[in-house]
């Protein structure tokens, strides 16, 4: 397994990590048990993502991931946001190796749960923008 | 301190020694001849490979005749542990067993061999990483043709008691097999002593190359070959012979048992007080007995981080580490050695493991313990998983340093 | 002419390049990470790896995921057979074709199998030393899942219509294995354009090291592993990655395969003066066709002597050369090959081999056909059998300078 | 499979080589398929062998054992020479590999052959001193 040089640096010198303690919405996805746990933090102004912050337990693929979907993502609206897809992560990132492609899914599905969030807070059904989140289908988990 | 490069992965591989080298070296472009050629050039290389077969049989206390050199550790468990189970089937005999923490090697081709309709018994390790021959005996029954138990942990460096299962196997009739891939060169081995009957060594753990590896095979033990075809290795394992590896590994396995005890007594040390510098750095546990472990092994759990995470910041840091076994990384799954002695999966994601040996220094223990706490804080700092931890144990923040 | 060190045994095996060597040695004490550690020492094995199956997949026309390093061509024969013995045995399909001059590798694996109760044809090779497309065609049964003909001969050099055999193999939805191993290097291999599903390679034969080769499977095809254990060669073949040796491998079989028509026209020219020469001595033949044999084998019967007599004097004056092939000398059998080309006995018992190379030169042929003649003149003068022959058969004395 | 210097001296430098034209005893063993064939040639006086010479076919130790077994029985009388035994020849020649013991044999039962072919010429019985020859007992041979 060889990460680029992209994902490298992302790992290295992590962008917008920590909280926000006073976030608009906040999303986690991933679990312990499959090695990999993402939390993303979004402050949101007039339908922009104005500042974003994660913290993640898990592999370097998963720092850099969350790292640059952060990043992809602050200052952009909401719709903008909510096209970002994990194979934009991965090519962002130079390509990440097969077993680890897992993980750019997970830095798709915390951003899309930070932003559900973020929805329901407003009292708004996030479904219709953000779609249905899926359960973690690792080998590890039965959740 | 100022940063420097620490290897501390010698069980994954290890450096090949410059005495080993130098023995190959003619052996790739003068003494460069089939061993099995009758002019001198050929010659002269079959007398090398002798040299090193006794060299290898003289360090296990095994005769020259009863090594067999394959090209590595998992050919070598591969083999045993089917050709023991060909000529157990035999006989009708088609039960082995083995314990739940051993080497894919073992693991896997025990795997293999349930889908050729063999059961096997995988026996539980104590929570310190032990079997014992009492639950060899237990397990042992009518139908068992082979008990393959590792002589050292390759991940949390515990060691067996060979003897004793191999006392029990003996007086049951039944074949015992080691994988000594990590104990040759790190505790005393002696296959008569110990009651093997057949052992997995692997050059590149002892300061041989990769690739070049040996089984013995007890006198008298008919193993049917794995690699079929040119007489080689008296008929049993074809392949024209790795004759600068094998020259290598004649030369370092004989460094390698020299003067364990001394060697042992100056790595323990070093491995103490590593351990004991780790573990003052919060929610960490040392896996695996800490008394019956190989001299040079580290294996801590460092609740809240991820492992594959701690690696690549000790790499930045020029520290070369590793988390559950090289083999498996890479691979998602935690290391089943860990699981196996009753680590949840969330604990057996956050082990390190530092395995060093005879060439670290006493600067490397104190330059690695003291990169690791900061690392370990930074990545607590950002990992939602700490963060949980913190609040519903209550664990404050001072105790991270 | 004064006395020389002439080696003709390049089909044995043979030097190390030094370029091969070069760029493996960093990787014995530098660069000796294990290629699945995550640190940059393991990292940076794991490309030299990846660019090593680069070159071997580029040699062969192939593509690099469909490489897998092995521990030399028995190993990649035994794998190849057997994983498709496996996957035909799932289908209800236990008929394999071979040859009856294959090596040993292949024809042993195939005996193991019969013992499993394949039933394998060994098809016959014409006196010429070739098999043809036409009868692998009619030898193909309903339950045949594999044919396994080797792409040119270790012994006589005879080069096998391979691309006609594995267009026969794909219209009868027929897996195809070739052992070039002797082949690759001397000619020009495409995977694709052969219809080749799986290709056996070893490195010592092209100025690799020994104990390193390769097994080429072709996309799709889920070969079955031969030695089970950790996640390397993607799953496939476990076994701690030989770096140093896959390394030179890579530069080795560039190398090799780098203008091999001008190599080859060099070495024709070598060989067919020493054919022309040898031919001269009284009683003795060329085994196997002149015209489609590799550009560096001849293979001899001189009546009236023994093959090992005549080995011995030959290293006496300096000149290595094999009788046989390398894996068996040492045996008391005649060769397989030699019997298989319809030669009796007593003559196959008396054959010669000479593999040259790129790296000989006119003296080295000049200085065999300078010293053969007096050394078969003097075994003959002093064998039994020889008289035999001159009387029976009226050879005059002057016949034999 | 290596020899010894003894028997690479021998294999280099028979000794004996060669035919005796008026020979006493004339044994010869082995065969072609087999791969080995030895002729032994001994002149006999006053029950002493004052001659002997070897023609061989056949492998390194097939030569060496002749000549080092004629070196042995020249000037011996008969019944000494028929003392000599393979093992007797092998350790002469410092030991032979496994694989080649059955030529020490050759040599002991050409001796023996020549020896019991003397006997035949001078009317005499050969087998209460010679015993027995043993035909070839090799895998390739159905002699
Ligand atoms: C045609 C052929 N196949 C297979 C082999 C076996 O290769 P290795 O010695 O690398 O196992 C050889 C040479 O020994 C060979 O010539
Ligand atoms: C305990 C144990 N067994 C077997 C092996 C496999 O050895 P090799 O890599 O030489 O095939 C290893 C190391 O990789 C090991 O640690």
């Amino acid at each position: 397994m060889i990460y680029s040089e992209k994902v490298m640096d992302h790992f290295a010198h992590p962008r917008n990590v920590g909280e926000i303690e006073d976030a608009d919405g906040i999303g986690e996805v991933g679990n312990a048990k499959c090695g990999d746990i993402m939390k993303m933090y979004i402050k949101v102004n007039d339908g922009v993502i104005t500042d974003v912050k994660f913290k993640t337990f898990g592999c370097g693929a998963a720092v850099a991931t969350s790292s640059i979907a952060t990043e992809m993502i602050k200052g952009k609206k909401l719709e903008e946001a909510l096209k970002l897809t994990n194979k934009a992560v991965v090519e962002a990132l130079d390509g990440l190796p097969p077993a680890k492609l897992h993980c750019s899914v997970l830095a798709e599905e915390a951003m899309k749960a930070s932003i559900s969030d973020y929805y329901k807070r407003q009292g708004i059904d996030p479904e219709p923008f953000v779609g249905k989140q899926s359960a973690c289908d690792c080998e590890n988990c039965d959740v | 301190m100022k940063k420097r490069f620490v290897y501390a992965d010698n069980a994954a591989t290890t450096k090949v020694s410059q005495k080993a080298l130098n023995a190959a070296l003619p052996y790739f472009t003068e003494l460069y001849g089939n061993p099995s050629s009758i002019y001198s050039l050929g010659m002269n290389c079959a007398k090398a490979v002798l040299k090193a077969r006794e060299q290898v049989a003289d360090a296990i206390g095994a005769k020259a005749n009863e090594i067999y050199f394959t090209s590595g550790g998992s050919e070598s468990d591969n083999w045993a542990i089917r050709g023991c189970a060909k000529l157990g089937e035999k006989k009708g005999k088609k039960h082995i067993i083995t314990t739940a923490f051993e080497h894919h090697a073992v693991l896997h081709t025990c795997r293999y061999l349930e889908s050729l309709g063999f059961e096997i018994t995988y026996l539980p390790i104590s929570n310190k990483g032990i079997v014992t021959a009492r639950q060899v005996e237990e397990a042992i029954r009518e139908d068992t043709c082979l008990v393959t138990i590792m002589t050292a942990n390759n991940e949390i460096g515990t060691i067996q008691p060979v003897a004793e299962i191999g006392e029990v196997c003996h007086k049951h009739g039944v074949l015992f097999h080691t994988d000594a891939v990590q104990a040759v060169g790190n505790i005393e081995i002696d296959v008569n002593k110990m009651n093997i009957d057949l052992l997995s060594l692997s050059g590149h753990k002892i300061h041989a190359p990769k690739g070049i590896g040996a089984l013995y095979i007890r006198t008298g033990i008919a193993l049917p070959n794995l690699i079929y075809g040119g007489a080689q290795e008296r008929n049993r394992r074809a392949g024209t012979e790795n004759v600068p590896s094998i020259v290598a590994l004649g030369v370092a396995i004989t460094d390698a048992v020299k003067d364990i005890t001394a060697k042992n007594e100056k790595v323990r040390k070093l491995r103490d007080k590593l351990i004991d510098g780790i573990l003052k750095i919060p929610e960490t546990r040392l896996n695996g007995d800490r008394e019956q472990r190989l001299a040079g092994n580290v294996n801590v759990s460092i609740r809240g981080i991820e492992g594959e995470s701690l690696l690549l910041t000790l790499d930045l840091e020029g520290v070369a580490a590793s988390s559950g076994s090289a083999c498996t990384s890479g691979s998602l799954d935690p290391s089943h050695v860990l699981l196996a002695l009753g680590l949840p999966h969330e604990i057996a994601h956050g082990s390190l493991r530092l395995t060093i040996n005879e060439e670290n220094t006493e600067e490397d223990i104190d330059y690695i313990l003291q990169v690791l706490p900061p690392i370990v804080k930074r990545l607590r700092s950002m990992s939602p998983l700490w963060e949980r931890i913190c609040k519903t144990e209550n664990i404050h923040d001072y105790t991270l340093d």
